[in-house]
């Protein structure tokens, strides 16, 4: 398993090295003379207003909240299903398949409570 | 991977007695470097270039055409062509987290290959917990993106890179749900494992094992476009609202490697459908030789894979792009219930018919074969609407 | 949800829209306050192209400005031309051969159908579908090899003249035309297949940017803008100019299928019936053009006798209105043109609070507007 | 209903307040008081009889002793319209603006201000449209001169092209 | 050897980004070098033959919590103010109170003699998580849903609640 | 684990992790740095567990108590950050003391 | 090129150069900038007929990407400082095509108060396209001759960062 | 129930629509491209695709120019530059300078229009893209030219009468003020094969 997952580093430090061999190369070959204008932000050919560095919309971050608990509970869920084929096998299979039933019900209720307090939905309106 | 050590020390190549490990080390290095500039760094080059002369054709335009036969090497020109382009830090930018974006981004395009099952054999390491591990790895993108959206200091890149973030976690849910249909018929978490379970047969692909895992294929392979960022989920670099998304201020290498990392995912998408759904690399077993075997494997799995590529290009090329709110719609409320259900359905399933239906896998073979009949129908339907003269030709 | 964000609101960013900006067509700019996603509002700043036709009508004579009246609606260059000579046909009390007419009118509506392509191609690109844009625009060429054929240019035609058209039709093209209009039909559908029915085409355009007929002529909304809202008007049928009475032809209106009535989701459907009333008109003016001259006597250095008048074609965005103020001497006096997309942008405003910023793309590309045409 | 009896209709409600109407072959007009013209445009909208919904046109005309800014207004239920005409004084002209009658008349109206320096009083943001905000003068007066250079920009341009005998110049 | 330059390596990746967690002034830095640490706890798993566990912390803590509190920081900071003003505990009684924690840790660990098994043969792990999972973990297993679930919930009604003052 | 890496190795690892974190919620006043500095400290549990569970003859105990940790943290980081967004909406502040003093 | 000549290495200087110019020129990405009416001929340039994307032309929307801007259309006073500082955020190696007589020289708008007669005003301009518009075909032309042009540049040996242009 | 019922509505019509839209472009791989490969992959010139009446870049045929200047009058933006002296004893008109400012032509006609004899014309040449706006300036007299002075009757002069045939040719493309022609128009018609080029 070392070996295996060795490889995963070993791509890791693979990769890093080719992007930073084609790094060298750029400084090698590209110009380069930067001035003030070129390194303003891009705005479409404007100058720019107000700072980028904003607060965004609240709405992505309710989304992640509810992501990361679903994210939980498919990790959760990928062991059992490793398994269940064995269990059907040794024939408790109403066990086990009650088990996931279970689990994945109680987790469903919480996606349907999610979406009829509407916070699936998108903002739309924004009164002045 | 052990034997191919232990057959190299044999061999004697390091001497007497070397350090295993080391040994190991090197070898392992070595095969990963002829993995990725052998084939990833060309196929999402070559996807690039598949994608535009496809695209182009679709359009009835004709493509890159210029650059080596058939423009095949269009990918190089781009790829040579911002090696020579400056490279430009925006003052405001953070420039760290700006110079760091792209290793990130890479880094989610580079460990997905370790687990890639090319052939019986080809397969740099099969974890046995590959498939999860696949999905670990692609979600290293989202840190990337909002690396590269919140340092560059600008306002296209910022909203894209959120929109982006948000998508594609929101999207790991299907993706996520709509893999176990699978693990639960074949009881393994390995590529291999899973592709052995399958036969070389349509009928005995996961495909077309039951109507929940044909519907688990679809989800996943949505929710996958939807993690890559292509049509209809392009939103993130959406050119006709957002400029270029999160790498709008990013030029020359450091824009080259989103832009690869983009058209290697779409590689790995199809990766990803082919072992779960496709059969991987399964041939009937026509010759002796594992030599032979292993090339007609390693070509039948290429084949599926561009393929599904293909199918993704072919739905870009045809579909509008939908709304933010739209997107959340799409995942929340149609994906991810349908994964739910599709999942316990699947539990039930194999509880019912442990070693799976060969009946059904018939009856959805015929399922298919009258669906693209109708298909082909509607084409030949406006083919004759519309008095265009024919053309085979692939190239122009 | 929606409670939270209003007394909970994110801080607001201004973002800059162009003037350089893949959606908005032509040189636009549009200061857009949005909160995340959703607009407070969009505030248009035009004048990024504005090249002072006007002005240099009072400089150059009246058959001088006929190509700069091209450059002011350069998609639809046939209806400038024409309001151009019909305007200073009124002032010099000209009387156009009927051929002429006829070969105007021909034009004109080649020129809408070529208009409203390119109107929801960039539709279907702003939406994100490229490939409706290229059919779009391969169906332009087409039209284009025609019309190159008929006054040697694609774009920028000068085709009239003050009292009729400077070329004739040249023989064998009425042939080319008709095979072309049998090409178009069975294309236009296949259009609508492809895109227009789409789902996610719908979903993206329906309730969007709804304008209320009230509304529409308050703020004098013309052409398919005020004809989505229901409202049936057309001056090709309502105030006749030319020869358009010789045929019949509808005037499709929005009807609101899919959404509310006066959605972009209608202005884009009435174009695209439209293009199928223009192939009518076209059929007909093919098959009944009278022989004869195309081009009446006019005098090289043209003066007009001392007064005013305005004169109003229905081009392919709406009632193009010519107001021309004539001194007796060989330059105008003043002449100022009223367009279509200068009334549309003026409503955007107050349309994008609440939208989105992709429904902002959507609202601009539905109500067609082309950035000369405002500015002039 | 016909313009000249719109302009009749007009006059006897408004008496003196019409200055006069002018009865050309083409578009027959009328002059109104410029004091008067926010009555008398409330009026023509509301009247049932005339019920001019739209004001489909707004321009200003510099004619070099004065400056006219000229209202074609339209009824899409009675399918009639009418055209209005205000004089106004040369240096520093002021009008009240239209736009809580027609909401068209907002950018007409700005754009009038921008190209020739009409003030309309009460308009909601009376900015120019078209041109830059530093630019100087107002382009459609007769009697503007363009500045040789905008922002470092030279506006002038010689022809390459050097005429070899100067006598042949037109 | 090499199993300690890589043991070493990825300490020194872990503890390095731990403490830049710790000490940068910047709320942004801290947040994205948080990855690092994440990352190198993944790998020390993978060390510790813990492969299924190591694939549930990358997809949790990276793919999840990460990005989570990366929204965080984006929504409520003025992000262009990022610094830590003043702080709660002065930075020296911190680290005292930390040091002397630390010290005597260290010292038990040093000095209890672990019973330390020798190191079990790589079996794939997930399937005995799974058995146990469904044998005798069941009743926590089943719990754990419920938490999740209270814990959506909750996190919805505070978001939502705390809102509509 | 051969090469000499013994269980005092992690122990320590996730000793130092550990501190790291404790000083991190120390000194934090920003309710998204003290809930960092927990998640630090989680992590380092888990190593020690997952050291325990390899050295101590692999059981997979250690590993299921692993995983429920990382559970746990992740339900905490979302009701904590949950939290955090309703200060923040509250009090444009997420400055713990500052919460506290408005919030009386 | 008196410096290239001193160098040792000069073939192998020049082939890697024409390999270079060779893959550059074949990989041109153009900015989305139409201005005016010959913005629709550029439009109409990347569509089915004229297909530009053949010498491997995309169009761009972020000038960050791109290597060249077709300024197509008229250049107004109003726009030329936008225009100034798009072109000012091009990474380097950049190139400029004029596009049309108003792009030129202002063209038939050279009697206008408003317009900028001529972009070469503003940006150093590598072509001139004339035509008003000019038809795809033309546009194609012009950028032929851009590559023609970019064949004859020199790499290897920069002068302050910038390549050396050869003498057109 | 007719929530459920729209819930499973969506999902058949997106279905359906993506199905049709998919099959459409489908069938546009079996289409020929429309691309024509401009400059060297194609049978013929496009220049000579074009129809007789594409205005591209002026040419002048001195031979046949009157030195009436109609031409230089007619330009609207004055981008004609017509310099002449007149012999004082023979009374000929020696062409010294004729000038065409290319880069700031409109290719509107207005010129050719005028023209007597149809020496200034529109090619149907399109190609003049270049690096420098003085090249783009085309000087037709190399040395001063005798203006040509149209003779009553049909031109004799071999050299002269093809150039000049052509010129008339040119302009009878011009819709004749009241002329009274038959519908379809008589005129010569070269302009056949410009769909061909699609
Ligand atoms: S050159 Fe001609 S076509 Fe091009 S923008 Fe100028 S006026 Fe329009
Ligand atoms: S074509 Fe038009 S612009 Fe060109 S020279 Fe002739 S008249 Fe002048
Ligand atoms: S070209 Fe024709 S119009 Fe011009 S001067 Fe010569 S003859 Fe006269």
């Amino acid at each position: 398993m070392y070996y295996q997952f060795g490889v995963a580093l070993a791509l890791t430090v693979v990769g890093f090295g080719i992007m930073a061999a084609m790094f060298g190369l750029q400084r090698l070959l590209a110009p380069n003379n930067p001035y003030e204008r070129k390194l303003m932000p891009y705005e479409c050919g404007e100058p720019p207003t107000g700072r980028a560095w904003i607060n965004f919309n609240v709405r992505f971050y309710i989304i992640a909240l509810i992501f990361v608990v679903f994210e939980v509970e498919v990790a959760f869920v990928y062991p059992i299903a490793a398994v269940y084929l064995d269990w059907v096998r040794s024939g408790r299979r109403l066990y086990a398949l009650s088990e996931i039933l279970i689990f994945l019900l109680i987790l469903f209720v919480g996606l349907i409570y999610v979406w009829v307090k509407h916070d699936l939905e998108w903002v739309k309106k924004v009164p002045e | 991977m052990q034997t191919l050590i232990d057959s190299i020390i044999a061999s004697g190549a390091f001497g007497a007695h070397p350090p295993r490990d080391i040994v190991g080390a090197i070898v392992i290095a070595v095969m990963c470097a002829v993995v990725l500039l052998g084939i990833a760094i060309p196929f999402a080059g070559i996807v690039t270039w598949a994608e535009r002369r496809v695209w182009a054709r679709i359009q009835s335009r004709v493509g890159p055409n210029r650059v080596g036969p058939q423009g095949f090497l269009q990918w190089l020109a781009d790829g040579i062509k911002h090696i020579c382009k400056e490279d430009l830090i925006p003052a405001e930018a953070d420039s760290h987290l700006f110079k760091l974006a792209p290793y990130l981004v890479m880094l989610a395009f580079l460990l997905p290959w370790a687990v890639m099952p090319f052939s019986s054999s080809l397969i740099l390491a099969d974890l046995n917990v590959g498939i999860l591990y696949m999905t670990a790895v692609t979600a290293l993108t989202v840190v990337g993106v909002l690396m590269a959206g919140w340092s560059s200091n600008d306002k296209w890149s910022l909203i894209g890179g959120i929109r982006s973030a948000a998508q594609i976690v929101s999207y790991e849910i299907p993706a996520g749900l709509s893999i176990f249909p699978v693990v639960l018929m074949t009881g393994t978490l390995s590529m291999q494992g899973i592709i052995k379970a399958q036969g070389w047969a349509p009928q005995h692909w996961f495909l077309l094992a039951n109507p929940f895992t044909f519907i688990a294929a679809n989800i996943l392979f949505i929710s996958a476009l939807a993690e890559g960022n292509r049509t209809p989920f392009d939103l993130p670099e959406a050119e006709s609202e957002l400029v270029a998304g999160f790498a709008t201020e990013y030029s020359g290498m450091r824009y080259t490697f989103f832009f690869m990392a983009e058209w290697g995912n779409l590689f790995i998408i199809g990766a990803i459908m082919t072992t779960l759904f496709l059969g991987g690399w399964q041939f009937p077993h026509v010759s002796q030789s594992a030599v032979v075997m292993n090339v007609l494997q390693l070509i039948v799995f290429n084949v599926k894979v561009l393929f599904v590529v293909f199918v993704a290009m072919w739905i870009r090329a045809t579909l509008p792009r939908v709304r933010i709110d739209q997107l959340m719609t799409v995942c929340w409320k149609y994906l991810v219930p349908l994964a739910f259900v599709d999942m316990i359905g699947t539990a039930v399933w194999v509880a019912i018919w442990p070693d799976g239906n060969r009946v059904m896998g018939y009856l959805m073979l015929a399922a298919g074969i009258v669906l693209a009949v109708l298909f082909i129908q509607r084409v030949v339907y406006y083919l004759k609407r519309s008095r265009m003269e024919l053309y085979f030709r692939p190239g122009i | 949800m929606s409670e939270t964000t209003n007394t909970f609101r994110t801080e607001e960013m201004s973002l800059n829209m162009g003037p350089q900006h893949p959606s908005t067509h032509g040189v636009l700019r549009f200061v857009v306050r949005a909160d995340g996603e959703v607009m407070r509002e969009a505030i248009p700043d035009v004048g990024y192209l504005h090249r002072s036709i006007e002005k240099i009508a009072e400089k150059v004579g009246y058959h001088g400005f006929m190509p700069y009246t091209d450059r002011v609606d350069y998609v639809c260059a046939m209806f400038t031309n024409q309001g151009w000579g019909i305007a200073c046909e009124k002032l010099g009390h000209i009387e156009v051969p009927r051929r002429g007419e006829y070969c105007r009118v021909i034009a004109a509506e080649f020129n809408r159908l070529a208009s409203h392509l390119l109107s929801v191609g960039t539709m279907g690109m702003d939406i994100g579908a490229m490939t409706p844009f290229t059919h779009a625009i391969r169906e332009r060429e087409m039209i284009n090899d025609l019309i190159e054929e008929l006054c040697g240019a694609r774009l920028t035609f000068n085709y009239m003249r003050i009292g009729g058209v400077a070329w004739d039709l040249p023989p064998g093209w009425r042939e080319k035309a008709v095979a072309y209009l049998d090409h178009l039909d069975p294309i236009i559908d296949e259009y609508n297949a492809l895109i227009s029915f789409n789902k996610i085409f719908v979903e993206r355009l329906i309730n969007i940017g709804i304008i209320t007929p009230a509304d529409a002529i308050n703020y004098n909304l013309v052409g398919p803008n005020l004809r989505a809202c229901g409202i049936k008007w057309d001056i090709r049928k309502d105030i006749p100019y030319s020869v358009y009475p010789d045929f019949d032809f509808e005037v499709p209106i929005g009807k609101g299928e899919w959404g509310t009535l006066g959605d972009s989701m209608d202005r884009y459907m009435v174009r695209m019936r439209e293009m199928k009333e223009s192939v009518k008109i076209l059929r007909q003016a093919l098959k009944q053009i009278p022989p004869g001259s195309v081009l009446a006597k006019v005098a090289r250095n043209f003066k007009p006798p001392a007064g005013e008048c305005q004169v109003r074609v229905e081009s392919a965005r709406g009632d193009m209105g010519w107001y021309v103020v004539s001194d007796g001497t060989g330059y105008p006096w003043r002449v100022h043109v009223r367009t279509g997309s200068f009334a549309a942008m003026g409503i955007i405003q107050k349309l994008s609070a609440g939208l989105m910023i992709a429904d902002l793309v959507a609202l601009i590309a539905s109500l067609d507007v082309i950035a000369p045409e405002i500015d002039r | 209903m016909e313009p000249l009896k719109i302009y009749e209709r007009v006059q006897e409600r408004f008496g003196a307040r019409v200055l006069e109407t002018v009865n050309k072959p083409l578009d027959p007009f009328m002059f109104v008081d410029p004091a008067a013209i926010v009555e008398i445009a409330q009026y023509m909208k509301d009247d049932p009889e005339l019920a001019m919904d739209c004001l489909s046109n707004e321009s200003g005309v510099d004619y070099k002793d004065r400056i006219e800014v000229v209202y074609h207004l339209f009824s899409y239920r009675h399918r009639h319209g009418a055209v209005l005409k205000v004089k106004l004084p040369r240096d520093n002209p002021q009008v009240a603006t239209l736009e809580n009658i027609w909401k068209s008349a907002n950018w007409m109206e700005r754009e009038i201000f921008d190209l020739l320096g009409v003030n309309f009083e009460g308009h909601s943001d009376m900015r120019r449209l078209l041109m830059p905000e530093d630019w100087p003068g107002y382009p459609l007066r007769k009697d503007f001169v363009e500045p040789l250079e905008y922002h470092g920009i030279s506006t002038v341009r010689e022809s390459p092209i050097i005429r070899l005998d100067p006598k042949a110049k037109k | 050897m090499l199993a300690q330059v890589i043991f070493y390596a990825l300490a020194a990746l872990t503890v390095g980004s731990a403490a830049f967690v710790a000490f940068s002034r910047n709320i942004v830095y801290s947040t994205f070098s948080l990855l690092g640490a994440f990352m190198g706890v993944v790998a020390i798993y993978v060390l510790l033959a813990a492969d299924f566990v190591a694939m549930v912390q990358l997809l949790v803590y990276v793919g999840g919590i990460l990005v989570l509190t990366i929204f965080a920081v984006m929504l409520t900071q003025g992000i262009a103010d990022v610094t830590v003003s003043n702080r709660a505990v002065g930075t020296a009684p911190a680290l005292a109170t930390v040091g002397i924690a630390g010290a005597i840790m260290l010292y038990a660990i040093v000095r209890t003699p672990w019973h330390q098994a020798p190191a079990s043969a790589m079996a794939p792990t997930t399937y005995g998580i799974g058995n146990a999972f469904l044998g005798d973990y069941v009743l926590p297993f089943e719990v754990a849903s419920l938490v999740l679930l209270s814990a959506l919930i909750g996190a919805i009604v505070i978001s939502r609640h705390e809102a509509r003052e | 684990m051969g090469g000499g890496i013994t269980l005092n190795h992690f122990l320590v690892l996730s000793l130092v992790i550990f501190a790291l974190g404790l000083f991190t919620v120390l000194t934090r006043r920003n309710a998204i740095g003290i809930l960092m500095g927990v998640e630090l400290i989680l992590n380092s549990a888990n190593i020690n567990y997952l050291a325990f569970a390899f050295y101590g003859g692999g059981t997979y105990d250690g590993q299921i108590f692993a995983i429920f940790v990382i559970m746990l943290a992740a339900a905490e980081a979302v009701i904590g950050l949950a939290v955090v967004l309703a200060i923040y909406q509250n009090f444009r502040t997420i400055d713990v003391d500052a919460a506290e003093t408005m919030s009386g | 090129m008196s410096l290239l000549n001193t160098l040792p290495d000069y073939v192998l200087t020049t082939k890697t150069d024409e390999l270079l110019n060779w893959m550059r020129k074949s990989s041109i990405w153009y900015m989305l900038f139409g201005l005016a009416c010959c913005a629709i001929e550029l439009m109409q340039t990347g569509g089915p007929r004229a297909d530009i994307e053949r010498f491997g032309a995309t169009p761009r929307a972020s000038a960050r990407q791109s290597d060249l801007m077709i300024v197509a259309g008229t250049l107004t006073l109003k726009m030329a400082l936008r225009t100034r500082l798009l072109y000012d955020q091009m990474p380097e190696p950049r190139y400029v095509i004029s596009m049309g007589s108003c792009a030129s020289c202002g063209g038939l708008f050279q009697l206008a108060y408003s317009v900028c007669d001529g972009v070469d005003k503003i940006l150093p301009v590598d072509v001139y396209v004339p035509g008003c518009p000019p038809r795809p075909e033309a546009l194609t032309e012009g950028l032929l001759r851009l590559q023609q042009k970019i064949m004859t540049e020199r790499w290897l040996t920069k002068s302050n960062g910038v390549p050396k242009r050869a003498a057109a | 129930m007719s929530a459920a019922r729209e819930y499973l509505h969506n999902i058949r019509q997106t279905v359906g629509t993506i199905f049709e839209g998919m099959a459409i472009t489908a069938s546009h791989f079996v289409r020929k491209p429309y691309t024509v490969q401009y400059p060297d992959r194609m049978p013929v010139r496009v220049q000579d695709t074009l129809p007789f009446r594409y205005r591209g870049i002026l040419e002048v045929d001195l031979e046949i120019c009157t030195g009436c200047l109609a031409c230089e009058r007619a330009c609207p933006i004055d981008c004609i530059v017509i310099a002449m002296e007149k012999d004082p004893q023979t009374k000929l008109l020696t062409l010294s300078q004729f000038d065409i400012d290319i880069a700031k032509c409109m290719f509107c006609g207005l010129c050719s229009e005028p023209c007597p004899t149809g020496s200034i014309h529109h090619t149907t040449e399109f190609e003049g893209a270049d690096y420098s706006l003085e090249s783009l300036i085309r000087r037709f007299v190399k040395d001063p030219v005798i203006a040509y002075k149209p003779k009553k009757g049909p031109e004799t002069d071999p050299r002269i009468a093809p150039i000049l045939n052509r010129g008339m040719r040119y302009l009878d493309e011009f819709a004749q003020p009241g002329g009274d022609k038959p519908p379809g128009g008589d005129k010569p018609t070269e302009e056949e094969g410009a769909e061909e080029s699609a």
